[in-house]
Formats: structure tokens, sequence, C-alpha cells
């Protein structure tokens, strides 16, 4: 092994530089220039992502534990976009004074899980996998539970860590099963002696239980709403965008290598599922009034409709998958940057009939927010329609024709919730709306790098190419 | 840059110059200088085709530009348009001419309503000349969401439950609709070969039919709802009911033709085998909603349900006469769709400026409006008029040419269902006589209503255009006739062939 | 040491300390002894994995490496675990879990 | 017929059309009499246009080897149904064509000119002269059409500007309620006509007049030997088509809408509801005469008996009739029986078709006299303001053309030797007498009925009581009696109109001839009438009241016109409107929507149902959580293994 095969891990590595720096910064800043941790952060964040999309040499690292691909390189940058997102956002709450000392702690969490994803990401067998999974899942506890003075924040917390715990001890137990019955931890070697006995398939739906966990699809998301809900918004945004972001990518790549064998199990599996996920997350959005909580059940219907994408397996439903997270980050930070800017301006108005009225006051956001929910409705011309499409496009290519009718009419439910939310905003009158308020750059530069992304990702042809040629399946 | 994306272009460049106004009069300028400009493609389009017609071009569709777009999945943007695509592009830029000036008086958020009403039409103008299923789509739902804004912002009555019962069951067509052509999509190559989009490729090969059986319903109801087709119409009297009169216009005027020409275009000219097996279930169901909507029109008190239903009525007649499935029939059926789409657009504007005048659409509250508003009681009597089928006006000649052409069927089961259509024009003739009785005829009825004033110029301006649009198609309508007709030829070939083979 | 006790003791070992740790998580009220009870689940596992690694692939050590690591993980699981016990212990007095449940439906 | 060019004829229909258009647009803008002459100067232009197509079309270019010819003057294609459907739009001048358009030209300028006086100084003169103008557009149009939808196209046409006009007082409900009434009663006639062309159209292949009843054509005896339901095809065809030739002419049971279109103003109904209009209906069965004669000869026997029958029922109405319009309606209903029967009893070919010829003659005398005598009435309306003739009383002093021309008119409508009123009636009284002697029964008591109702109106008003009028009655001004006075002389004279000369069934003259034998006893009938009529109503007297007492059952029936309007009512209002459309709206409603709001509730309801699922406890997410993915594991166990 030479120096430069370090290279392969560049986004890990940088991201770890990245935990040094501002652990640098935090250590050596007296507490009256803390706040200029932010603008560096993002500063140096943004380069970082810029540099992931410098090409990179591709390969297997440690024995094949670790493995990148253009595909990987792909989903990396995809979350590094989501987490650069997430940082600019987060750049006016974290202002608020009674954040004012925990302002690297908030990076430094994010950057951990984010190295952690980038890890499990690029897993090569089930022991890197589970590292990079727990390095993921463990400090966004303690990022949900970031706001120390709020009991809805401490008890997002510990229901995260408590279902986390509980999730990953069964999905081990499935990996110790998968172990006996294969002798190996490897991809590759599992993926060629697995033949699905009955302990295998055992071992099997305890692993897909705790990946369901994470994607929090039906009946294992039931954390989701109250983590969501509780943990700040921009915690939030994160949770729900790039870290189930990340795990549909593993989940999606474990599936098509590892359990290639049984491929008309887990379609049947994730059949059921994604019907079940789509509607049930659906049914609660509708009579949702904190705006956190409605994302979050929106946010479970749309991992539904990912799912759509997994299930063939095939080489189009991965570009799908891929492309629809794009585009469900996009629109997802969009509208959880609208909730954020508010939410921060008023001091924690998060109800939707707080927002009754406000076109009349705050036009922009309004507009923001409607593009936002229509990318996730699936409405053209923002990117939510063509990502949605291509999702639709990809089950009915494996001739889920069932499946696919019942995934359109679940979005005209999610169309619904929605346009509750547009209702209140645009026609809703109110006595008390949301007074004007000014964001300050960060925020807009933010919400503008949602818009932009919304606008272009859908019309701009190349960007699924490039997915798609990337792509691999069964 | 080719002539037809111009249709597209132009309102998007209207509603931006309308983003950057700085007061109403502006907007509306603005507004109106777009529209006409897009009006004047759309007639130098008319002019144009016929003259490439005339020089024995006989392409199937005229204009014809194909761009890749997805080269992944072989989406592309392919824009042409053939004799009935040019009709309802001159159609669409007619109606939102005049919707334009039918709400000058739109009285809070100007700027976003004109931006939204172009939107919706800048859906409208793509759709119709998209050839490309996927893009065709994209307009179309583009066309269907500026909607819930209009009515629920703008609207009157119960406008949120209207707007989100329109939207929500519009778009659960479209939902439909999605997966019929992700179906037609896979099925596109059943011997091998690239997979596409594009209707004029996919025309030329058999889908199998049992892809058919699944995907005809889906892709012809997807489509007939927003058609307005029984049973799935009940959104239609509630939307039109509360919509601001420029989206009555342009809805039940072009949004409701989008459907029928969806149906027509989608449906059954690419799926011909499955239109002729379940043909006659729609049939049926058309049959009844041609005179269920004019029964249900008759009991009604508000102006707007009256002609809601009156569409129901009027463009069942469209989806009877496709159904039919010969070349006349649907020659009337398109005509049917452009001579309705302005006579409803008609009906709506002046329904909106009635109500603007007398702040109640309930018939029962007015009466004897000739005496004090004679234009618009004049132009309502002559859309009345046109509506029941009178000579002279476009109505007359697609029903006309519907009837005639559904009587070419010899068997019984077409006799009867043409026999009971043709009886929806008697009962047509009553609901429209009894409005026009109870509303601008007979004493006037309140003493106040002396002080009303008639149409000012933007309204007559309007008004008056469609009136012209209606006695000019009326009066002359072979061209228009012709026009169809030509294009027809393919898709009625493509449709007898498989009767043949049967 | 291991002679005569077969690998099948060790997994039903294994499986009821699953049971018993999913049991304990689902009934117990304190959140610690729920926390201790995710460590019984991740001690089945543990000793799954060093069973089947002893018994089946004696020549290779996967298991035993995903046992120790598995082991750590808990470990660092556990301090932000309590560290958030404790935070809760100050807002609501007690560490009942189900008194934590302001947030439903 | 020579190289003669009528296709000037094309603008006899379109300057009406004109004047129309000018009167409709700006109109408003016009002094009020400069209205009324504009509209009056482009019929008279028409007129003489028309008495210059006519005499050149009978005496110099028509007549070809002694049949007149069928000259298409101009024809156009208006629109293409199929290859062999298509509208055309065009002149069409064959002797019935021509006749009419004397007919029509000629008493819609005499009606013009009188409305220039009878309508001073109402309101919407223009709008008035406008409809007029239309209306007579659409009725030459009509008249000259080539073909059998084009025919349908102005017959439309005719039917609003009747509308129209009848609701011309539209501020007063009455009219309004009337003028609905007959475009919805004369609509749904035509859609039996419609269907009637639908089916013919599709037998024959065409719509064309000429093609369609060549007797030597193969159009004419297609279809005729597909039976349905007892009766060929094409009699159903044609049954149809007569459908809608009877609601136009107001044939029993489609003859409500007639009495009520008397709300209109007296011209109108004198132009429209007497002399052109009504008689489409005749003018359409005469011009398809061919095929109702040689492939539906069942659909004419019925049009004989549907005449006959309404010719004497309207003559038993028009009797107790008190207001004068309305006893001049039923006596146009009653004439306008007569027509039909004599083309349903008319055979084809000179002679045989001496019905044809009795109905076209009588179309062109009734047009006159009727016009004559609306327009007297209307010139006692004027001077008395009022409809109703016990109103009414000794007017001969104040009104003296009026009482003239109105005498001349009623002497002409009993069937007088020598008026005109006496020969036309006479041919169809001799037609019917060849073919059916019961109708010819009939027709005798309505002659002598008609002689009595007409009498007993003229009586009434002119004689009887002297009234004490609020204004002294006057008579009209002059552009009011011109038209009377010119439509007098018509009358006397058109009878020596050598009409079997001119209009046959088979476009060849031939010799007509009175047959004295039923023509004495006619006049003889007619006399009687008379004078019964003078016993009773010449002096005031209680014979009129005795008589209503002792035929008590016919009189009350009779005043209330059987009851027609009142079952009609029932019809309509009750199971139409309560039993039909309310229950749609309702369904609509309630069940239709219903259901799709039943759908979003559904939604709601279960989303309500299931929150219990998201309980806040952490426990129970974990027990959610494992049951989960036991239960998953099971199924798929079970499911994968088997």
């Amino acid at each position: 092994m030479r120096l430069e095969d370090f290279l392969l891990m560049r986004h890990e590595m940088l991201l770890t530089l990245m935990v040094v720096i501002v652990l640098i910064m935090e250590i050596f800043m007296d507490d009256r220039h803390k706040r200029c941790i932010r603008p560096w952060t993002i500063g140096l964040f943004a380069a970082v992502t810029i540099i992931g999309f410098l090409p990179a040499p591709t390969g297997t690292l440690f024995g094949g534990m670790f493995q990148t691909s253009g595909m990987h390189l792909m989903m990396k940058n995809i979350l590094n976009i989501g987490a650069l997102i997430v940082f600019i956002q987060a750049a006016q709450w974290l202002k608020l004074d009674s954040n004012h000392n925990k302002i690297s702690e908030f990076y430094i969490l994010i950057l951990s899980t984010l190295i952690g994803m980038n890890f499990m990401i690029s897993s090569g067998d089930f022991l890197m996998f589970y590292l990079g999974l727990e390095l993921a899942s463990i400090p966004i506890a303690a990022l949900a539970a970031y706001d120390t003075f709020s009991n809805k924040s401490s008890e997002a917390g510990i229901k995260f860590i408590f279902s986390s715990a509980l999730s990953s001890g069964i999905m081990l137990y499935g990996l110790s099963m998968i172990y006996g019955t294969t002798g190996s931890v490897y991809f590759d070697q599992v993926g060629s002696v697995y033949t699905g006995t009955p302990l295998q398939v055992l071992a099997f739906i305890f692993f897909f239980a705790g990946m369901a966990f994470k994607i929090s699809m039906v009946p294992f998301h039931l954390w989701t709403a109250d983590v969501y809900e509780g943990a700040p918004v921009n915690v939030t945004s994160y949770l729900s965008v790039v870290s189930k972001g990340a795990a549909v990518f593993i989940f999606s790549i474990i599936l098509v290598t590892v359990f290639r064998v049984i491929a008309p199990l887990w379609q049947n599996v994730i059949w059921v599922i994604s019907v079940l996920t789509m509607t049930i997350g659906n049914l609660f959005a509708i009579r949702q009034n904190n705006i956190k909580r409605f994302l979050a059940f929106s946010s479970i219907s749309q991992a539904g409709f990912i799912l759509l994408g997994v299930i063939g397996g095939s080489t189009l439903g991965m570009a799908s998958v891929v492309y629809y997270v794009l585009v469900y980050i996009f629109s997802n930070l969009g509208a959880f940057g609208v909730v954020a800017a508010i939410s921060t301006a008023t001091g924690g108005k998060e109800n939707i009939s707080d927002y009754d009225g406000l076109y009349k006051t705050n036009p922009g956001l309004s507009w923001t927010l409607t593009l936002a929910l229509f990318s996730l409705a699936g409405i053209p011309p923002v990117a939510g329609f063509f990502g949605k499409f291509f999702l639709f496009t990809a089950v009915a290519e494996q001739g889920y024709y069932a499946l696919l009718t019942i995934a359109v009419l679940n979005t005209i439910v999610s169309l619904y919730y929605y346009l509750l939310v547009v209702k209140a905003m645009f026609i809703n009158k109110s006595d008390h709306p949301i007074a004007y308020f000014k964001s300050d750059g960060f925020t807009k530069l933010g919400l503008a790098i949602c818009i932009a992304g919304l606008v272009v990702i859908g019309f701009a042809s190349p960007i699924f190419e490039f997915i798609k040629s990337l792509s691999f399946g069964l | 840059m080719d002539y037809l994306t111009y249709f597209i272009i132009v309102p998007l460049l209207t509603v931006f110059g309308i983003v950057l106004c700085k007061n109403d009069k502006q907007v509306k300028w603005t507004a109106v200088i777009g529209m006409s400009i897009q009006l004047i493609l759309a007639a130098a389009l008319v002019f144009m085709y016929l003259a490439e017609r005339k020089a024995g071009n006989m392409a199937e569709f005229l204009f014809y530009h194909d761009y890749m777009w997805y080269p992944a999945l072989n989406i592309r943007y392919t824009i042409g348009v053939d004799g009935i695509s040019v009709a309802m592009v001159a159609l669409t830029s007619v109606i939102i001419f005049t919707g334009i000036f039918a709400s000058w008086e739109v009285t809070n958020l100007h700027k976003e309503f004109f931006i939204s009403l172009i939107l919706l039409a800048t859906g409208v103008f793509g759709f119709f000349i998209c050839v490309d299923l996927f893009t065709m789509f994209l307009f179309y739902e583009l066309a269907v969401i500026p909607m819930y804004l209009l009515i629920g912002i703008w609207g009157t009555g119960p406008k949120e439950y209207s707007a989100m019962k329109l939207t929500l069951m519009l778009m659960g067509g479209s939902a439909l609709l999605l997966v019929g052509l992700i179906g037609l999509y896979f099925n596109s190559a059943p011997g091998g070969g690239a997979l596409t989009f594009n209707l004029i490729e996919i025309s030329k090969v058999q889908i199998p039919m049992e892809a058919q059986r699944f995907l005809f319903p889906m892709t012809f109801v997807g489509f007939g709802i927003l058609g307005a087709l029984f049973p799935l119409h009940t959104w239609s009297p509630d939307g039109h009911s509360s919509a601001p009169t420029a989206v009555s216009m342009l809805h039940a005027g072009v949004l409701l033709k989008l459907g029928r020409y969806g149906a027509f275009r989608v449906a059954m000219f690419l799926m011909p085998e499955a239109a002729h097996e379940l043909g006659w279930i729609f049939l049926i169901l058309t049959t009844i909603s041609v005179v269920y909507g004019a029964f249900g029109a008759i009991q009604q008190k508000d102006l707007k349900y009256i002609n809601a239903y009156s569409s129901v009525s009027h463009c069942g007649l469209v989806l009877f006469a496709l159904l039919m499935m010969n070349k006349t029939a649907m020659d009337g059926a398109i005509m049917q769709m452009v001579s309705h789409g302005i006579m409803t657009a008609l009906f709506f504007a002046l329904i909106g400026m009635i109500y603007g005048r007398t702040h109640t659409r309930i018939i029962d509250e007015m009466g004897g409006l000739m005496r004090v508003i004679p234009f618009l009681g004049v132009a309502y009597v002559i859309a009345g008029l046109a509506s029941l089928g009178l000579p002279g006006f476009s109505g007359f000649v697609a029903e006309m040419t519907i009837f005639v052409g559904s009587w070419q069927h010899v068997d019984t089961f077409h006799r009867v269902a043409t026999i009971i259509a043709c009886s929806s024009i008697v009962i047509t003739a009553v609901y429209i006589l009894r409005v026009i009785g109870i509303l601008l005829l007979g004493p006037v009825r309140f003493d106040w209503y002396n002080q009303l004033t008639d149409a000012r110029w933007y309204e007559k301006l309007s008004v008056g255009f469609l009136i012209v649009c209606i006695a000019g198609i009326g009066i002359a309508p072979l061209w228009l006739s012709n026009m169809i007709g030509d294009s027809l030829v393919p898709v009625v070939e493509k449709l007898n062939m498989i009767s043949f083979i049967r | 040491m291991l002679h005569g006790i077969r690998l099948e003791y060790f997994l039903i070992l294994a499986t009821l300390m699953f049971f018993v740790g999913v049991y304990g998580f689902l009934t117990r009220k304190n959140l610690i002894t729920m926390l201790m009870s995710i460590e019984l689940i991740l001690n089945a596992v543990n000793i799954n994995f060093v069973a089947f690694n002893k018994f089946l692939f004696p020549d290779k050590l996967e298991g035993h490496f995903f046992a120790l690591i598995v082991i750590a993980v808990a470990a660092a699981e556990a301090a932000v675990a309590i560290a958030i016990i404790i935070n809760i212990y100050r807002h609501f007095s007690n560490i009942n879990v189900e008194n934590v449940d302001e947030m439903k439906y | 017929m020579g190289d003669f060019n009528f296709s000037y004829c094309v603008w006899i229909p379109l300057i009406p059309l004109f004047s129309f258009l000018i009167l409709g647009l700006f109109g408003n803008k016009f002094k009020e009499k400069l209205t009324g002459i504009l509209g009056t100067l482009a019929l008279g232009i028409i007129f003489a246009l028309s008495l210059y197509t006519a005499y050149e079309y009978f005496f110099v270019h028509g007549l070809v080897n002694g049949t007149y010819q069928k000259i298409i003057a101009i024809n156009v294609t208006w629109l293409q149904f199929t290859d062999k459907l298509h509208i055309n739009m065009g002149v069409l001048l064959d002797p019935i064509s021509v006749m009419m358009l004397v007919v029509v030209t000629t008493v819609s300028f005499m009606v013009h000119l009188y409305s220039i006086g009878y309508m001073k100084g109402e309101r919407g003169v223009e709008r008035y002269f406008a409809f007029l103008s239309l209306f007579t557009f659409s009725m030459l149009g009509l008249v000259i059409a080539t073909n059998i939808f084009q025919m349908y196209i102005f017959w439309e046409l005719v039917g609003v500007s009747s509308y129209l006009l009848i609701g011309f007082y539209y501020q007063k409900p009455s009219a309004v309620a009337a003028s609905k009434k007959a475009f919805i009663v004369t609509r749904f006639a035509d859609l039996g006509f419609l269907i009637g062309i639908l089916i013919l159209s599709f037998i024959t292949g065409t719509f064309d007049f000429i093609t369609l009843t060549d007797p030597a054509g193969e159009a004419i005896h297609r279809g005729a030997e597909i039976g349905f339901m007892g009766m060929s095809v094409m009699t159903w065809a044609m049954l149809l088509i007569f459908m809608g030739g009877a609601g136009k002419s107001a044939m029993f049971p489609l003859h409500i809408w007639l009495p009520d279109a008397m709300e209109g103003p007296t011209p109108v109904s004198a132009l429209i509801h007497a002399a052109t209009m009504v008689v489409a209906g005749v003018y359409l069965v005469a011009r398809l005469f061919p095929i109702f004669h040689f492939s539906a000869q069942p659909a004419l026997n019925i049009i004989a008996y549907v005449g006959g029958f309404t010719s004497l029922f309207a003559a038993v109405i028009a009797c107790t009739q008190l207001d004068i319009k309305r006893v001049l309606a039923f006596s146009t209903l009653s004439q306008i029986g007569y027509m039909m029967l004599a083309l349903g009893v008319s055979g084809y070919g000179s002679h045989d078709g001496l019905g044809f010829m009795a109905s076209n003659f009588h179309l062109f005398t009734h047009a006159m006299f009727k016009a004559l005598l609306f327009l007297g009435a209307g010139a006692i309306i004027h001077a008395v303001h009022s409809n109703y003739m016990n109103e009414m009383g000794g007017l001969r002093k104040h009104l003296p053309i009026t009482h003239a021309t109105f005498l001349i008119a009623c002497l002409t409508i009993a069937g007088l030797y020598p008026l005109s009123g006496f020969f036309s009636k006479d041919e169809i009284l001799a037609a019917a007498f060849h073919k059916d002697k019961l109708l010819f029964a009939v027709e005798y008591c309505v002659a002598g009925l008609t002689a009595f109702y007409m009498f007993r109106l003229y009586f009434v008003v002119f004689w009887g009581k002297d009234t004490q009028y609020h204004h002294k009655p006057h008579e009209a001004p002059f552009t009011m009696t011109i038209p009377l006075m010119f439509l007098a002389i018509a009358s006397v004279f058109a009878g020596f109109i050598p009409f079997s000369e001119l209009v046959t069934s088979d476009s060849i003259p031939f010799e007509g001839e009175i047959d004295w034998m039923i023509a004495i006893p006619s006049i003889a009938v007619g006399l009687l009438g008379i004078l019964i009529a003078m016993i009773m109503y010449r002096k005031e007297n209680n014979y009129p009241a005795r008589m209503a007492a002792t035929l008590k059952y016919l009189y009350r029936w009779s005043f209330n016109k059987f009851y027609i309007d009142e079952i009609y009512l029932f019809i309509t209002k009750k199971i139409i409107f309560r039993y039909i459309a309310r229950p749609v709206a309702w369904f609509d409603r309630h069940m239709v929507d219903g259901t799709m709001n039943g759908i979003a509730g559904m939604t709601n309801v279960i989303s309500f149902r299931i929150r219990g699922l998201q309980s806040g406890q952490l426990q129970k997410y974990g027990f959610v959580f494992i049951t989960g993915a036991l239960a998953l594991a099971l199924v798929f166990i079970y499911l994968w293994t088997k």
C-alpha cells in the first residue's frame, strides 16, 4: 500500500482535516470572536465540497474494506452539498446568544457524522459499514439534544439514541447471523456464498430493519416525527436529508451487491414496506399542525417514494434514487430553510397556523416555501417533478404497475397537505401574521441556492445523465 | 430558434416583464402586450400552416423540431403541430387575450394574478405544441397548478374548498395519466429497439393488447377527468363557480379541451385496438354526461353552475364524438372544442361582468337586466343562442358535424346513443332560455339597477372579440373543418385499419 | 477450556440474552435500565460473533474484531445516552421513560 | 332555361342581412324614423327583385320543353361532412321557391311599411326593424335552399327571429314566456327534423334537393325496403322530418306555441305567424313531396289526417276565443291544416297532383288575406288599445278603411266567389273529395265554422254594441292603410292567377278547372256560417250566452283550448323539472360529488383513527419496531421457503 492510495479516501480525509481545524479554532479563539468560526467553516467546507468534485482515483483499500467508484464519489458529493447548505442556513441560528458557546460543537458533530456517512457509503465490508453507521448516528443524538434548555430537544435526543441503539442492536444480530452462515463480513464474499436459507432470510430482515430505521420506513419510523419536532430546525433539516440520503445510498448498494441472490425476496419486502411507508406517512401528515412534524411525516412518505427506485435494483433505479436524493436535498432544505428562518426570527413559531397570511408580509419566503413544497409534491417545473418521474419510470421498468398506481395515488394525498401549507400562506387571513423581517445574508444565500437548485436540476439534463452513466445495478 | 418555441418563450418573457413592473397599470399593459404578441403569433401560425399545406407539405406534423433532452431515457423536447393543435393554439391565444381584458378589475395582488394566469397559459401552449409525451405531461401539470392559487386567492364563494377539490381531482387524473404514459413508454418498442416518448414513433408500432387494456383506461380516464367525464366531473361546477372570471374562461375554454385533446391524441391515437374494444363503456358514460349535464343545468340557480353543467354537457359531446371514431364525428369533435371553448369563455366573461355589477350570480335575485345593461344583455343572448346551436355561430357547425358523423355508424347502439345525444339540443334550449328569461328579460327588478353602467371599453373589447370569433367560425367553417379534417386522416386511418383487421 | 460445549449452547445463550435485552427494553421504565438492556442485546451479538468465529471459521479473525469494535461503539453510545439522560433528569426531575412523551400524535 | 343568369338572386336574401347588420350594430345611433325607412327600403328593393325573378322564371326562362326547370342559380360548399355529404349554400329556383319568394317579399314589404306607422314612438324601433330584416333574410334563405341542410339552418334562424320578435316587448313577462315557449316547442320539433335529416341523408347519401326529389333518380327509392317497426326507414325519416314541419306550422299537438306567440307586435304576427314562417312546414312537405309520394306514402296519410284534425280542432277553438289575435291565430292553424291536408291527399303528376297545387295556391292566397286580417286587427288594436273583442263594438264608423278591408278579408277566408279564398279552397276540397271522403266532410264543416267565427269577429268588432272608448278611436295613418288596401286588392284578385299552370307537383303545367259540384255547396256552407254569425252577433242579444249554456262542455273545453296547454305544463313542470332535472341535480350533488367528498373524508377519518400509533412512548415505538421486524421475518421466511 502506497501513500497515494490514501487519496482514495480524499473526502474522508478532508473532512477529518476540517474537524481538526474547527477544533483548533474553537480552542484558540477567544470567546468574543467565536462567531467568526461560522464564516470560516462555511468557506472551508465550500472549498471541500468543490474539491470533492475534482476527478479522483477509484479503487479499493484495506483489503476491500474500503471501496470507491464514480458513483460513491457522486453520493459523497451530494451529501457534501446537503451539509454545506445546512451549514449556510444554520449560520443565522448559530449566531443566537443561546448558541454562542457551542457553535463549533455543531460543526464538529455534523462533520463527524458526515465522515461516518462517507465511510459507510464506501464500506466494503460490514464492519466498516457498522462503524460508519454508528459514527453517523451517535453524534446526531447529541445534535438532537443540542438545545439543552428545551424539554423537547432532550426528549428528541433520548428518543433518538435509544431507538438507534435498539435498531443497531437488532441489525447487528442480523449481521452476526450473516457472518455465521457465510463466514465473512466482506460484501463480495458474502454475496458470493449467500443462498437464502431461512436463517439468512431472518438475518436479512434484521439487517433490513436496521436500515429501515435510518431511512424511517414504516413501521420502523416512529422515532422520526418526535425527533424531528424536538430537535432544532437545522438539525432536523440535516437529519431529514443528508442522514437519510446516506442511508438510502448504502442501502441500495448493499441490496444490489450483497443480497443479489435473494433479490425477489427483498423486492417483495420493499413492495410492502414502500406502500406502507407512503400511505402511513401521508395519513399522518394530513393532520399535523407543527410544521416540523408535518415535514417529518412528509419525509417518511418521501422515503416510500425513494424505495420505488430501490425496488428494481436496476441501473436506472439506482440513478433515479441518487438523483432523487439530490433533488430532495434541495427541496427539503428549501422548506426547512424557510422554517428555520421563521423560527429563528420569531423565537420559535413553528405551527402551520402561524403561517396564515405569510404571503402578505414575507412574499419571498412564501414563494420559496411554495416552490420547495411543489418540488416535494412533484409538480413541474421544479426538480421534484423530474425526480419523481424518474423514480416512477424506474419502478415501471420492472413492471410493478400496481405499486406505481398506488404511488401516484399517494402523490395526490401528499399534494393535498402540501397545498394546505400553501393555502395557509397565500389564502388564509390572519389578524396577527408573522411580521415582516429581514434575514441575514447566510439565510438568503442558503435559500437562493435551494431555489436555484430546484429550478436548474430538473431542466439541466446532464446532471441526470452523469449520474446515470455512473450507476450500476443487479 | 424554431417558430413554435416562441409560444413558450413569449409568455415566459411576459411573466418576467410583469415581475419587473412597478405598478398595476404597467402589469396590465405588459400582460396585454405579451398576449397580443401571442395572438399575432397564433394568427400567423394559422396562416403559415395553411400555406404549408397548400404548398403540398403533407407531413403529419409541421414545424417539427426535435431536440434531445434526456438521452438516457430518450426524452426529447419535440414540437410540431398539425391542424388540430393549430386550432387549439389559436383558441388558447384568443381566450387568454380576452381573459386579460376580462380580468382588468382584479382587486388585489395584480402582479401575482397575471403571473399565475400567464403561467397557466404557458402550460397550455406547451401542451398543445408538444409531440413528446413527457414534455406534454410536464406542461399539462404546469397548467393545473397555478389554478389552485388563482381560484384560492382571487376566487369567490367557497373558494378554498373548490380550489382544493379541483386541484386534487385534476392531479388525480394526471396521476393516472402518468401511469399510462410511463406504461406507453415501456411498450413503445415491443419488437425491441429504443424506447421512446415520441407520439409519432409510438403511433407507428402496435402496442401489445394486454398492455393496451390497462393503459387505455388509465390515459383516457386520466385525461377524461380534466375533460369533465361523467362521473368525475364534479370538480367542474364547484371550480368554475369559485374561480375568478379569467380563470373560468381559460379553464372551461381551454383546459377542458386539453383533456379532450389528450384523450384523443394519446389514448385513442396510440391505442386504437383498446379504443375499439373499450370504447363502448366510455361512449355510454359520455352519452350520459351529455344529457345529464343538460338536465343538471336546468335546475341550477347560480349562473356559473349553469354554465359549468352546460360545459359538462357540451364537452361530453366532444368525447362522445371522438369515441365515434370516424372522420366526420372527430372533425366535429375538434370543432366543438374550439367552438365551445370560445363560447364558454364568452359566457364566463359575461357572467363575471354581470357579477361585478350586481354582486350576485343567483338568477332568482336578478331580473330585467337587458334594459339597464343592454350591451352585456345582448352579448349574453348571443352567447346563449350560440350555445344552443344556432346556425351562424360555431356551435351549430360543430354539433351538426358531430351528429352527421355519429349517424354514419349503422349499429343500433351507436344510433341510440346519437339520438340521445341529439336530444340534448332541446334541453339546452330549455335552460338557456330559462336563464335569459329570468336574468335579462322582464321588468327591471330593482331601482338601483338604473345606476348600473354598461360595459366599459375593455369589456367590450373582450366580449366583442369573442363574439366575432364565434360568428366567424359559424359563418365560414370550411377552412377550419378542412384544416382539422386533413390532420385527422392519419388518426382515422389508424383507427379504421384496426377495425378491418378485426 | 471450551471442550464439550458446543456452538449451539452459545447460540442459545446469545438468543436468550438478546430477547432478555429486548424484553427489558420494552418493559423497564428506568432509562438507565433500558440502556443496560441494550447492552445485553449488544453482548448477545458479541457472543454470536465470537462463537461463530471460534467454531466455524477458526482461521480468520473477523468475528473477534467485530466484537471488539461493537464493544467500543457501545461504550460511546452509552456515553452519549447517559449524557442525554442527565439532561432529561434536569428537565423532568426523574428518568422514567413514560414521562418523556411530550411529543406525540 | 336558356343562358339567363339568375345568380343575382343571391342578393335577395343578402340585402335584408345587410340591413339587419347595419340596423343591429348601428341602429341605436340613427333617428327612429330613419331605421324604419332603411328597413322598408331594403325590402322594397328585394320585393321588386322577387317580382322580376318571378316574371323571368315563370314567363321567360323557366319553362323548357313544357316543364319548369329547377335552376341552381348559385351554389357554394359551406361545410364538408364526408365525401358525399356536404352542406352547400345556394339558391334553388323552381316554381314553389319562386312563388314563396314573392309571398315572403310581398308580405314582408307590406309589414315593414305598416310597421313604420304602427311602431311609431315605441322603444327599440331599430331593434324591431333589425329583427324583421333578420327574419326576412332567414325566411328567404329557407325558401331558396338548395339542400335540406341549408333549409334546416335557415329553419333554425327563422325560429330564433320568431323568438326575438315574439319577445320584443321583453319587459312584459307574458311575452317572455310566450317567446320561450315558441322556441322550445319548435326546437323540440326540430329535433325530429334533425334526426329525420340524419336518417334520410344516410340512406340516400345526399342532402341535395334535386337529387333527393328526382322521381327517376335512385336516391328516392333507397331505404324503402329496410323496415323498422312496421314501416320503412324512409317513412320514419319522412315522418320525423314532418315532425319538424308540424312544429313550425303548429300542427296538432305541437300547436300550443302559436296562440301565445300573439304576444308579439301585431305586424310580426301578420308576417311570421300568419303568412310566412308558419307555412314553412307546408313548404317543407311540398319541397320533399316526391319522396313522400313515392317512398313514404304512410307518412303522407298521416300528414293528411293531422292536417284535417288540426283544421277542425282549431276552428272549434276559434269560435269561442275573445282575443281577436287569438281568433286569428287559431284561424291560421285551421287554414294551415287545410294546406297540409291538401298535400296529404295529393297524388303526383298533372291532375293527380291537384292537392299539391291547391295547397300551394292556398298558401299564396292565405298569405295575402291572413296578413290583411292581422294588419287590420293591428289597426283595430292600435285604435282601441285592447285585444279583447268584448271591449270593442261599432268600430265601423271610426275606422272606415280598416272596416272595408277587413270585410273583404273575411269574405275571402269564408270562400265566397270570386274572391281568392274561394278558388284555392275549392281546389283543396276537390282534391280531398277524390281521395278521402271523411276528410272531405271534415273540410266542409271547417269551411262553415271558418265563416262563422270570422264573421263573429267581424260583427262583434265592427257592429255589435256601441262601446264607450276612453280615447276616440281614429283611423290609422296612411303608412298603415296603404298595405291594407294593397293586400285587400291582392286578396280579391289573387284567385285569378292560373296556379295550375305555374306550380304543380311535377313542374309540368296543366289546365285547372273549378268543380262546381263541390264549389257551390261550399259557398252555401260559408254563407250559412255568415248568416248564423250575423244573427248572433250583429246586434247585442243573448243568443251567444244561450248557445254557450246549451253546449256547456264543448264551450268550456273549446274556450280552454281543450286543456292541451295544461297537459304540456304538467309534463314539463311536473315530470321533467320535478322528476328528472331536480333529481339529477340532487344526484350530482349528493351521490357523485358525495362520493368524492366521502373519499376525502374517509382519508381524514382514517388519519385520525391511526394517530394512536404515534403515542410518544419510546417503549411502544420499540415494541412496534420489534414486532414489525419479527412479523416481516416470519411472513417472508414462510413465503420464501414455500
